[in-house]
């Protein structure tokens, strides 16, 4: 495909790549045994169920919003799928996780489409509400896979490798090609890039805002679903406190791999690297007995830094580009709109 | 009456709780009880009002819980170093301006988004205070620091007169003076604001220390209570900030702030934690009932603003 | 009046300004002289704007002078700019919708209590009813400015402009989005301007304006000074030569076009918040003009008709049969295209690139071998259509749309009005902002498009368009159809008879 | 696009690709040099009560002679299954953990089994798996202590009011659920009544907020309960600023005796606490270790769960001086 290439529109898609690269260069002489096969499998196991999330995370952020009740629907979609798996064992398991994923999307969608609560707002309250139902489902005490189940194939979602890979990263993959073809080669992805970029000309492309929303959020909710598959088979239980802050990390990843808070551009490719970045970055930090207290402040500092590098990018580029960097206000509408 | 209901619509949530709790509970309007309330409301106030002019902005700062804690820590370990009080706080304040300082040029200078910036801030000024308290508590016993809750300055506890103090402050810099309005100016349209030649930096800088020492003076009022610091305290206080503003009804696009509303929103959302917990009810109960409570808050003000419209204008992004 | 004898009160000499790759202005001169009102015109891109924006300190010159009053003027702010008396009026307002009038005319010059800080309120308010009284007209300074139409917008930015003592006032395009009568006031107001003593620098594309009010005009073109001459020493043809380099001939022209059968009819609709009882009648290649004041309903209409407003009462027909969109996808569905009268803020998608901005009306339409993806190739064959049907000016279908010029932005749009099948275009100010070339190739766009068959409903507020270009005009006033005019009833003075004192105008020759 | 898309997979194959290159990670680590391994999988840094755990621990490990690596889960179950799977990984002989979350400790009890690697739980709770021994602090036996006290200690005052109340942690933490149930079970066979159980999440600030709010409900309790040392010196904190005594109005005992409860107990500013001995612990674990690795049988408390108790002890104003 010929396009006009600019070094900042290969920093947008490539950047975070590129720091990846730099990074698994310097890792065998900082960590010696980083590519060590355990270790590498490891870090790609542990971050399937955030890559897998942060897939669908780019779609809502890609038209405009987020949704912060992620950590609430994966704590919620993990003590289903374990009370499932209880009943029924591994095929209800893993419809209870898809169902319970699709039911909190489309909860959050209708929230945002039929009550026009800002979507800041409505996920943000289902978050609370999400880890409330959690709890109340686990008063008992956390839902847990028992140990005498080990044989069954959903407990080895989270083990097993297929020539080496990690499963869940197999399924990391393939929803990222999943969601690259989605977002890149069929309608609906280009509608909701067409929206995140300006919903009101999107309105006028015949793009319903309602529609697309509920796409999204149901989207988001389908992605949790599936990253709980490979989450609760890595961790074996869940209660309302699973993954507390889940949210605030699936963003920074978002963000992190060059996707534009503000809607209309979004990158997949920058999102996937930047999942694994964050899980080479945080395995190089534990593996040298870097002191949590110390690891949070290197985590701070390089997600400061890619974006400063994003930040002034955009600051310093042509006069066009400038105005619209800083459109966070509004123009007058014309005409006594409101 | 429909005057001041419009003017403040929490009013109305807030008199329905208030008679549900007095009549389901013996002990809510008890004196003891509403002063409890009241307290606890006024303390989440004082950082809520400076999170209202970060939102009327449009912006966030989701720094505020770390900076709670930090500052708790430095103004104990400065006691126990054999600092006095006063000068203890005064270093604790100036660490909350400091982080404030230090979000503010990230986001302006550097031009990360403010909801990245402060939230790579949440995670380094937490790892800071848990290096520098290096995972202790920094355990005090200082008159002077429990001045702050404990004091009863013509009988009214400290912290309702120093929320009275901010909310009137607050509401008298938010609309009546420039600072405010340039505030309201920036979050209304920060493009004509760097244009016309308002000093939009610095009024951003200077929004972003304020929410810092807030922030620091939310962890003074908390290690007051509880007559310490250490690197576990404010987790998820930033949500809590900004929940308190956002159901009193500043926009989070910006433009409009309501002063009024954000100590209305702490009153009312401490009155139902109190009466939850005067009730007995569950932990699990009391998240739901948060949760329903903000999308309430806010999809109530969706349709009252659907209704009010007939030619469809675009409905702006909240998270933009 | 402006005299070659008085010294020029604003000097500019060989004033360069260069973007990377670009040289906006290139040594341009330039001169004010003090109660002067003096035109600048050029086409898009002629270097207008950066001009402006160096006077009000927003870009800074690569090279040449500036002498305010005899003195060297170097903004580097635009705090600069204010303290030296030059008011900038940018076409894209600055104003704060959710602030007071006052605040927004006072706004970063507050006059406030020493001592407690407050801003004097009673003052600011009381300066800003005295700035309108001077101005002529009246404005709560109490009210928000959301609650304002766009013309009063405009005088707050005029009160503005004159509350920091503007010796010049610098307006861009003040007229682009008032309609006639609103003209009129604003030309008045500049009058007004110039008698107290004030310069004025009017940037505009219309010379009828120009003629109207100016004393001098310059004209820029490709970032170079052409001339600069009294309006007495000139005429509108020769600045058109002068702004495009070269003749434009027939500057609206219509092809005559044969009408053909009712695609459209609209029966009693009623819709939004003052459509009323409207029916129009559209056949297949015929321009149908909608004229009328801003605010009289032309918004309401296209989008009751393009499905973005829910009809209230009535009915509509789309060649005969039933025709009730529940949305903008079902008029596109049935071969329906719109283009929003604001390019910037419901036309373009800035994020995306030129193709896919041109195909987001067709994408079920550009389904590859899978059925449900879409194809890229035949996404290349949509760009590739319509870039040579419409002469799109673009490096590439990857370049992005806020890259192109005005002119050819409209293009696309046009483009993606038409992909869904041209049988109707609804075009709402199709040429507003854009150069005199660009209009001229529009003209012509829709002239091939009727040629072609599809019936064209257009609303514009530049009465010389619609009259020159339509076949048809209805004149839309408070929300009714109060005048149909067509042959040589359509006159501008029976359109704005209608429009402004709501008498009815029907011209005889109204078949079916 | 699509080349983009391969070479990002590209990146990430090179990650499993250059690992299989090197890849003779012995599953079997002990003969690979005589000095034994031990991994520690700590529950979190930030809090006293794991650092001491760790610090007993260690000191136990290199005076065997061994060599100890350390990994923090930071409270994330997510964490805590890669980094105790990772010390696996890295060919540790023998691994200690004290679990964030107990019932997640089956993966890593899974890989451990598959490697030979014995499993020592510290404390918390062992979650069903089938580790090898599990050290646990008697928890219900220290909520009964704590009741015991409390009853003593309410008689002394002088007060006869029979209303107390408990503070609990956040709804998933097993451990301290025990502790709320021994002090419940036997406040109540003791003629009392636990008037208000709410949780404060663990955390002191809402330890203090909802002691405010029990205050204002119930001025008349006698006696409050909290399932560890930050809510209950927060709980202590709230009675003073109402105006009473957390010893002589008010017994108030936490569960911990984390050094901010000490320090109170000291100064009067609560009644008592009950003390686990981290530190011990984890000598025990490193003991229990040795005897894994040499196959020799281990003697448990509770053979069925395979527990070995280490002793709470209560601390009162009595004994504190005796606590280090």
């Amino acid at each position: 495909m010929k396009s006009s290439t600019s070094l900042g529109s290969l920093w947008d898609t490539w950047g975070i790549t590129a720091i990846l690269v730099l990074l698994l260069a310097v890792a065998p002489v900082l960590t010696p045994d980083f590519f060590s096969l355990d270790n590498a499998q490891s870090v790609l196991r542990e971050s399937a169920y955030l890559g897998i999330v942060a897939a669908g995370m780019t779609f809502a952020v890609a038209s405009g919003a987020f949704d912060l009740s992620v950590g609430g629907q994966l704590a919620l979609c993990s003590v289903v799928s374990l009370i499932g798996f209880a009943a029924g064992g591994t095929v209800l398991a893993i419809v209870a996780a898809l169902a319970t994923g699709l039911a909190c999307g489309l909860l959050n969608a209708s929230l945002i489409t039929r009550l026009s609560v800002p979507p800041f707002v409505a996920t943000l309250g289902t978050l609370f509400v999400f880890r409330g139902l959690s709890y109340i489902l686990t008063q008992d005490g956390p839902k847990t896979l028992p140990y005498d189940q080990i044989g069954s194939p959903f407990v080895k979602i989270g083990g097993l490798n297929v020539a080496g890979v990690p499963v869940p990263f197999v399924i990391m993959v393939g929803v990222f090609a999943a969601a690259w073809l989605l977002l890149r080669r069929t309608a609906t992805g280009r509608r909701v890039l067409a929206y995140g970029s300006s919903p009101e000309a999107a309105r006028f492309c015949g793009i319903s805002a309602n529609r697309l929303r509920l796409f999204v959020f149901a989207l988001v909710g389908v992605s949790v679903g599936i990253a709980t598959l490979t989450y609760i088979t890595r961790v074996w239980t869940a209660d309302g406190s699973a993954q507390d802050g889940f949210e605030l990390k699936v963003i920074a990843a978002v963000v992190l791999g060059g996707t534009s808070l503000k809607g209309g551009k979004a990158t997949l490719i920058g999102t996937f690297s930047a999942v694994l970045l964050i899980s080479v970055l945080n395995d190089m930090l534990v593996s040298e007995g870097v002191p949590s207290a110390y690891q949070r402040i290197v985590l701070g500092g390089v997600l400061i830094v890619a974006l400063t590098i994003d930040g002034l990018r955009t600051r310093f580029a042509a006069p066009g580009s400038l105005r619209r960097a800083l459109s966070g206000g509004r123009t007058p509408q014309p005409g006594p709109a409101r | 009456m429909t005057a001041v209901l419009r003017r403040a619509p929490l009013l109305l949530p807030l008199l329905g709780t208030v008679v549900v709790l007095a009549v389901a509970t013996d002990s809510f309007l008890t004196g003891a009880n509403i002063e409890n309330v009241l307290v606890a409301a006024a303390i989440v106030a004082v950082p809520g009002l400076a999170m209202t002019f970060c939102l009327a902005m449009g912006e966030f700062d989701l720094s505020i819980g770390s900076t709670v804690s930090l500052a708790g820590v430095v103004c104990c370990s400065a006691i126990i170093a054999g600092q006095p009080a006063p000068v203890a706080m005064g270093i604790a304040l100036l660490v909350g301006a400091a982080i404030g300082l230090a979000n503010g040029l990230v986001i302006t200078k550097l031009g990360v988004t403010p909801f990245i910036a402060t939230l790579a801030t949440l995670v380094i000024v937490r790892g800071l205070s848990l290096a520098y308290s290096g995972g202790h508590d920094q355990i005090v016993s200082s008159a002077a620091l429990k001045y702050l809750v404990g004091g009863r300055p013509l009988g009214v506890p400290m912290p309702i007169v120093l929320a009275v103090v901010a909310t009137a402050a607050g509401w008298w810099a938010m609309n009546r003076t420039r600072f405010g309005r340039w505030v309201c100016a920036i979050g209304s349209n920060r493009e004509a604001a760097r244009v016309s030649g308002l000093p939009v930096d610095r009024v951003r800088i200077a929004v972003y220390v304020l929410v810092g020492v807030a922030g620091a003076g939310w962890g003074l009022l908390i290690s007051s209570q509880l007559q310490k610091g250490n690197g576990q305290l404010g987790m998820g206080f930033e949500l809590d900030a900004i929940t308190v503003v956002v159901i009193g009804g500043t926009a989070l696009l910006g433009g409009r702030a309501s002063i009024v509303g954000t100590v209305l929103g702490a009153v009312l959302i401490e009155t139902i934690r109190n009466g939850l917990n005067l009730l007995n009810t569950p932990p699990a109960y009391q998240r739901i009932s948060v949760g329903l409570l903000l999308i309430a808050a806010l999809a109530i003000r969706g349709i009252r603003r659907a209704e009010a419209r007939t030619l469809p204008v675009p409905v702006p992004e909240a998270a933009r | 009046m402006a005299d070659s004898s008085t010294p020029a009160l604003l000097r500019v000499d060989g004033l360069t300004v260069e973007f990377p790759g670009v040289r906006a202005l290139d040594g341009v001169h330039f001169d004010v002289a003090a109660g002067e009102v003096h035109a600048l015109v050029g086409e898009n891109g002629a270097g207008k704007s950066t001009l402006l924006k160096v006077l009000g300190g927003l870009h800074q010159p690569s090279a040449g002078t500036i002498g305010l009053a005899e003195r060297p003027y170097r903004p580097r702010r635009p705090a600069d700019a204010t303290h030296a008396g030059i008011a900038v009026i940018y076409q894209e307002f600055n104003l704060y919708p959710d602030l007071t009038v006052a605040e927004n005319v006072f706004s970063g010059r507050e006059p406030f209590h020493r001592f407690h800080r407050g801003i004097r309120y009673a003052e600011i308010n009381r300066r800003a009813a005295e700035l309108f009284a001077t101005l002529g007209v009246r404005i709560d300074p109490t009210a928000p400015v959301s609650s304002l139409t766009v013309s009063e917008q405009q005088l707050v930015e005029i009160a503005k402009a004159l509350s920091v003592g503007g010796r010049i006032i610098v307006m861009d395009e003040p007229t682009a989005a008032l309609s006639a009568d609103e003209v009129t006031r604003l030309l008045d107001v500049v009058r007004r301007l110039r008698a107290e003593g004030r310069s004025v620098v009017y940037v505009s594309h219309r010379l009828d304006e120009v003629f109207a009010v100016a004393d001098r005009v310059t004209v820029l073109r490709d970032g170079r000074h052409v001339r600069t001459t009294a309006l007495a020493d000139t005429s509108p043809d020769e600045l058109v030569r002068l702004m495009v380099g070269r003749d434009v001939s027939a500057m609206f022209h219509r092809d005559d076009v044969a009408g053909g059968d009712v695609v459209l009819e609209l029966d009693q609709v009623s819709a939004g918040r003052q459509l009323r009882d409207v029916s129009i009648v559209v056949r297949a290649g015929e321009i149908v003009g909608i004229g009328g004041v801003a605010g009289a309903g032309q918004p309401e209409l296209s989008q009751v008709i393009f499905g973005a407003l829910p009809v209230k009462s009535g009915r509509m027909l789309l060649s005969g049969a039933d025709y009730r969109p529940k949305g903008p996808d079902d008029a596109m569905k049935a071969g329906i295209g719109f283009l929003h009268e604001d390019r910037k803020a419901a036309g373009i998608l800035p994020d995306l690139s030129v193709r896919h901005n041109l195909t987001v009306s067709v994408l079920d339409k550009v389904r590859g071998l899978f059925g449900r993806l879409l194809s890229p190739a035949g996404e290349l064959g949509v760009f590739d259509t319509f870039r040579k049907r419409l002469a799109i000016r673009t490096t590439g279908p990857d370049q992005l749309i806020g890259q192109l010029s005005g002119g050819n932005q409209q293009k696309v749009l046009f483009g993606r009005a038409l992909a869904p099948g041209g049988r109707l275009l609804i075009l709402n100010e199709p040429t507003r902002g854009v150069d005199i070339g660009a209009k001229v190739e529009i003209h012509h766009l829709i002239n091939e498009i009727t040629a072609d068959g599809a019936g064209v409903v257009m609303i514009s507020s530049d009465l010389p368009e619609l009259l020159g270009i339509s076949d048809r005009v209805y004149v839309l006033a408070a929300g009714r159809i109060v005048g149909h005019l067509t042959g040589d009833d359509r006159t501008e003075e029976n359109v704005m008879r209608c429009a402004t004192t709501g008498q009815r105008v029907f011209s005889a020759t109204v078949s079916g | 696009m699509k080349s983009r898309i391969l070479v990002s997979l590209a990146v990430a194959g090179a990650l499993v690709t250059a690992g299989c290159s090197d890849s003779n990670a012995p599953s079997d680590n002990q003969n690979g040099s005589d000095k034994v391994v031990v991994g520690f999988s700590v529950y979190d840094m930030q809090y006293e009560f794991f650092q001491k755990m760790e610090k007993g621990t260690r000191e136990a490990a290199t005076a065997k002679g061994w060599e100890f690596k350390l990994h923090d889960e930071k409270s994330d179950e997510n964490e805590m299954v890669t980094g105790a799977q990772a010390l696996i990984d890295s060919g540790v002989d023998v691994l200690i953990i004290s679990p964030f979350k107990p019932s997640a400790l089956g993966p890593i009890i899974a890989k451990a089994k598959a490697k030979g690697v014995p499993v020592i739980v510290d404390d918390i709770g062992g979650g069903g798996a089938p580790y090898d021994a599990i050290v646990i602090s008697d928890n219900a036996g220290g909520g009964k202590l704590a009741a015991e006290f409390m009853a003593k200690q309410i008689a002394a005052n002088g007060k006869t009011g029979k209303n107390v109340a408990s503070i609990t942690c956040e709804p998933s933490a097993v451990y301290a659920a025990r502790r709320n149930a021994g002090f419940k079970a036997e406040i109540e066979k003791l003629g009392f009544k636990v008037v208000a159980e709410l949780s404060g999440n663990s955390k002191a600030e809402e330890g203090y907020k909802v002691m405010k709010d029990i205050l204002a409900k119930n001025p008349d309790v006698t006696g409050v309960f909290s399932c560890n040392d930050p809510m209950g010196v927060a709980a202590a904190n709230a009675v003073k600023d109402a105006g009473k005594d957390p010893v002589k109005d008010i017994v108030t005992v936490g569960f911990n005796a984390d050094p901010e409860a000490i320090t109170a107990i000291k100064a009067n500013g609560l009644a008592a606490t009950v003390a686990q001995d981290p530190a011990a612990m984890g000598a025990l674990t490193v003991k229990l270790a040795d005897q894994a690795l040499a196959k020799t049988a281990l003697t448990f408390d509770n053979a069925a769960e395979r527990e070995v108790y280490n002793p709470v002890q209560l601390i009162s104003k009595e004994n504190v001086d005796t606590v280090k």
